[in-house]
């Protein structure tokens, strides 16, 4: 449908409503925009822009945050 | 030991010990091997969120970044690109241009490909970023790293998670007698001795993980590697005794009854 | 490490470190290293008063013996009746029936005389002595001075004043395996780094003095040997990760982007 | 002198009053009792028996001491 | 060892060990240690004529071409481009396109500067060489050197001229284990155990110079080291027995008597 | 190496090896390993006869005396009058008055008793036995054994049978230094290197079993053993290069390319 | 019966004719007396005696010969 | 003198006859040209080619040879 626009989040798809915004995905998804970084289509979102940026069809998001590593 | 600290890119640290935060049963675990091992920087890996979890804890809801220097690591990667991606979400997860560049060259023995190391170290340099550099034992590859502005020069002991120890002190004190960046061994400590000969060839500290997360007591392990790193400094600042192969008396030669 | 505690002959020590009070600088330098040694038990020998000396400070006026367990030794001896005699006198000087014997063999290279070493031990244990044997790296004479009564088995790890640290893990491990009195090795450790490695073949203690004394700076090095015998218990006590031939990751192998 | 007896101390002959005591010969070197072993003729002297054992001629005296050792 | 060759760039060798001609005494000397040694391939350099000097026997008049394989080397170029020029001078002075390429990258240690190597194997390939590339123990760097089609990678043991011997049979033996050209371990060995241990490894050859001209004896010594690089070649292919930490009786523990 | 010869209790040897005839899988094989070792002189043990066996081959009838000659040991005794009942039926078998005295201490490690040692010692040499005398690291012990008149010591280099090579070259270099008998090193050797470098100690020969016995390839361990002791000899003789930290080239420095 | 003798051998009991020699023994267990030694009641008996030595009751024989060894 | 050309041979500077060879170098040093190896100008000269070659002003010659090496 028009209102919806497909993107792909971590490798997976997914359908959001049209205009929806970063902010609005990671809301969405229940998590906590000072612990997760978002990388959209190969460039960093600062969680400044989050609350502009638009999602459209055919992003690619990549949702990250800090694991145990060595 | 009172004011032998170790400087990195303009930051102080007493401790010399570095530690990461992978392979620990729980977080709880891992804070509390980071606290015995009296670690005042710690790795962590730039992940993916898992989005089928239910709301885990968050490794940061632990690890309180005001307590300890988060240097997020590009561990996985293997070329230039990847790492430098990598250490570009690590810097904006951690507000911090610090990071752990590792570049990979094969997947069996995690030896870094130091050519991709030159050529991320390049681009990470000129973004700003602090760069401590894993990288294998070659004084060459290491004066190069040095001449490109890295924070600190990483070789590895052994190969990442062998635990085989400190295979060639001999390249080690040569990597530290040539260098004016700190040298911090990285990768291959198994165990406290490991890590004492290590800090005993000079150099400025150690980066150990799957010592302590794999030791049958990791929290335990941690203070046993704390105390090895301290003893390690303290009997290379004291100046060893000369070896000798014969044997000579402790006691007083004279003075024995007739 | 709270309770575990080091026990000989019944006498409960916190510190698994024994340092011995030859060859430093002034008795100053002697007290300063015992201290930062964190030892509760030093060896001290028995020598002629010097009967020119215009009346200098005694060592028991520096070394309170109501602060520190002194264990006479019968350093300097080459048959067991000299040993024994030193052994009496020792014990008149110090009010105390311990005894660390040495029945040397050899100027050279002062290794132990095993048969009169077995000969000493005999007539000291029946006489009521609680004897620390200094023995070389033979499991059957070990046993042989367990069987005669020792408090102690003493093993060296190289030629006393050596310096070349811990010649053969595998001899000291066996020895440990296989007797029930304290192994507590004695000679020969160089440096921290041996400190910490012979600890971590499970021996109960160490004992040293040429390592401290002679380092540069001796209370420095007293002080890297505290650390490094708690260290190399440590580490022995909280189980050594697997050694491995291959690298393993200390980051998830999961998560990558793509 | 008949008043004199002969004695060796620490491998050196010296020669002590007649019916010197142990004791007296610490006293009479300035060495403090508490601190100093003496064997007389191989047989360790308590220190409570200093006062009453006498020195007789050809005596061979040890007096140790603890020094700096390992 | 019947039918156990050594087959670098479709050419045959009885032999494992390569020697160098350099540090001689004389070069009546030069030939006894080269033929003691048993080697087929011999490296030389490529300098200067010296126009001062009064017709003094060339090498060549010395080393029988049709006796040998002269191996020319690039030892004092520390750039591609110099290696590269000496290279081909080589070619033209052995009409044989077989070297040995070094890239130096530091006066000090010798150690070869991996980048300028890569680079200087890529156009020596694209001419025709035969490249036996002298390298570090990166396992890397060797997996590169074989794309790029050399003859034959040859690991350092430890420096140039050291006679440390085999400081990591562990990169060592992993680099075999990797390749599939051949590695023939170039530079360190001091004595016959090195050469016999480094074989044991499992690599195709040693190629040795110093630890012979340097010898008190140097045609002695080129006997040992042949005798030892076929002793660890044999020992290497007989498989040794293992290792136990306990003992085991050779005579039988049945048929005792009463 | 001509007129480099072993000479014991006056009896001359061009080899340095000696081998054991225990655990190999058939007579032919033992007699086809001991060939390729080029040993001269070999042990045997002494047993009851199996009188339940058919009539099976002597192992006198593959080893002919009049080619070997043949050393009877002592093995399995744990006494000095059990060792000194088998040394005297050894001798009634062999018609030579030689043996191999073994008195063990220890049935997990095999390690000698060095008291029952010198008794059994003092006895046999009464009786005219030319005793090579298995023992300890021990220097002290190995002098008493030569004031007793023993025609060799064999210390250990590990463990009989366990292949761990040579523990410690400081002792074995001691002992060698300080005594005037042969100095043969029995027990521990594990492959070619290890006896290599145990040569290199300037030790008179070698003895072993097991190596050989165990090895993947029995006959080809021989040979490699052969050929690791003589070079072990040979760069013992020839006197190896100087050790040095740092790199020396093996080519000239001068007469480079403008 | 009076005309056998009970000897042990190797460990074990054996009964043999009254008067046996040792030489007698190792024939009849069909032993090349040039490769085994005997050893009678701790004592070693010489191939040149094994002729003379007649066997007795209760002898104790050891009868042993060279194996592989180390 | 223009009957004269000024080279360099290796490192020093040197006068030759106008016209002169590679080879004509090579047999007034005295140099045996089976075993030397001549670079001119930085490209190797074959023998082949070295009767041929004429030196010129500011020629830089290179005469090398194997010695001993490793």
């Amino acid at each position: 449908m028009s209102d919806e626009v497909q993107i792909e989040v971590n490798g997976r798809n997914q359908a959001v409503p049209a205009g929806q915004t970063v902010r609005g995905l990671l809301d969405s998804l229940g998590l906590d925009p000072r612990l997760v970084v978002v990388e959209l289509n190969r460039q960093v979102v600062r969680s400044t822009e989050q609350d502009e940026v638009e999602l459209s069809n055919g992003d690619r998001l990549e949702l990250v945050n800090f694991v145990g590593g060595g | 030991m009172d004011g032998d600290t170790l400087t990195i890119a303009g930051r102080q640290f007493t401790s010399r010990l570095i530690v990461g935060t992978g392979k620990y049963a729980t977080h709880e675990q891992t804070l509390e091997a980071v606290q015995a091992s009296g670690a005042e920087m710690v790795t962590v890996a730039v992940r993916r969120v898992n989005l089928d979890a239910t709301a885990s804890e968050s490794l940061l809801h632990v690890l309180d970044p005001s307590a300890y220097v988060l240097l997020p690591n590009t561990a996985g990667c293997y070329s230039a690109d990847e790492a430098v991606r990598y250490a570009r979400l690590g810097r904006e997860a951690g507000l911090s241009d610090w990071v752990k560049l590792e570049v990979l060259g094969d997947e069996a023995t995690l030896l870094p490909d130091v050519a991709g190391l030159l050529e991320a170290t390049e681009i990470l340099v000129a973004e700003g970023f602090k760069v401590l550099a894993y990288t294998n034992e070659d004084l060459i590859t290491a004066l190069r790293l040095q001449d490109l502005g890295v924070a600190a020069v990483m070789p590895l002991a052994s190969p990442i998670g062998s635990g085989l120890g400190l295979l060639s002190p001999l390249w080690i004190r040569l990597l530290k007698s040539r260098l004016e960046v700190p040298v911090i061994v990285d990768a291959g400590v198994g165990t406290a001795s490991d890590a004492c000969l290590t800090m005993e060839q000079g150099v400025d500290g150690i980066l150990m993980n799957t010592a302590l997360a794999e030791a049958e007591r990791p929290v335990q392990m941690a203070s046993a590697m704390r105390l090895a790193v301290q003893a390690g400094r303290l009997a290379y600042l004291a100046g060893r005794m000369p070896r000798r192969e014969w044997g000579v008396p402790s006691s007083p030669a004279t003075g024995m009854l007739d």
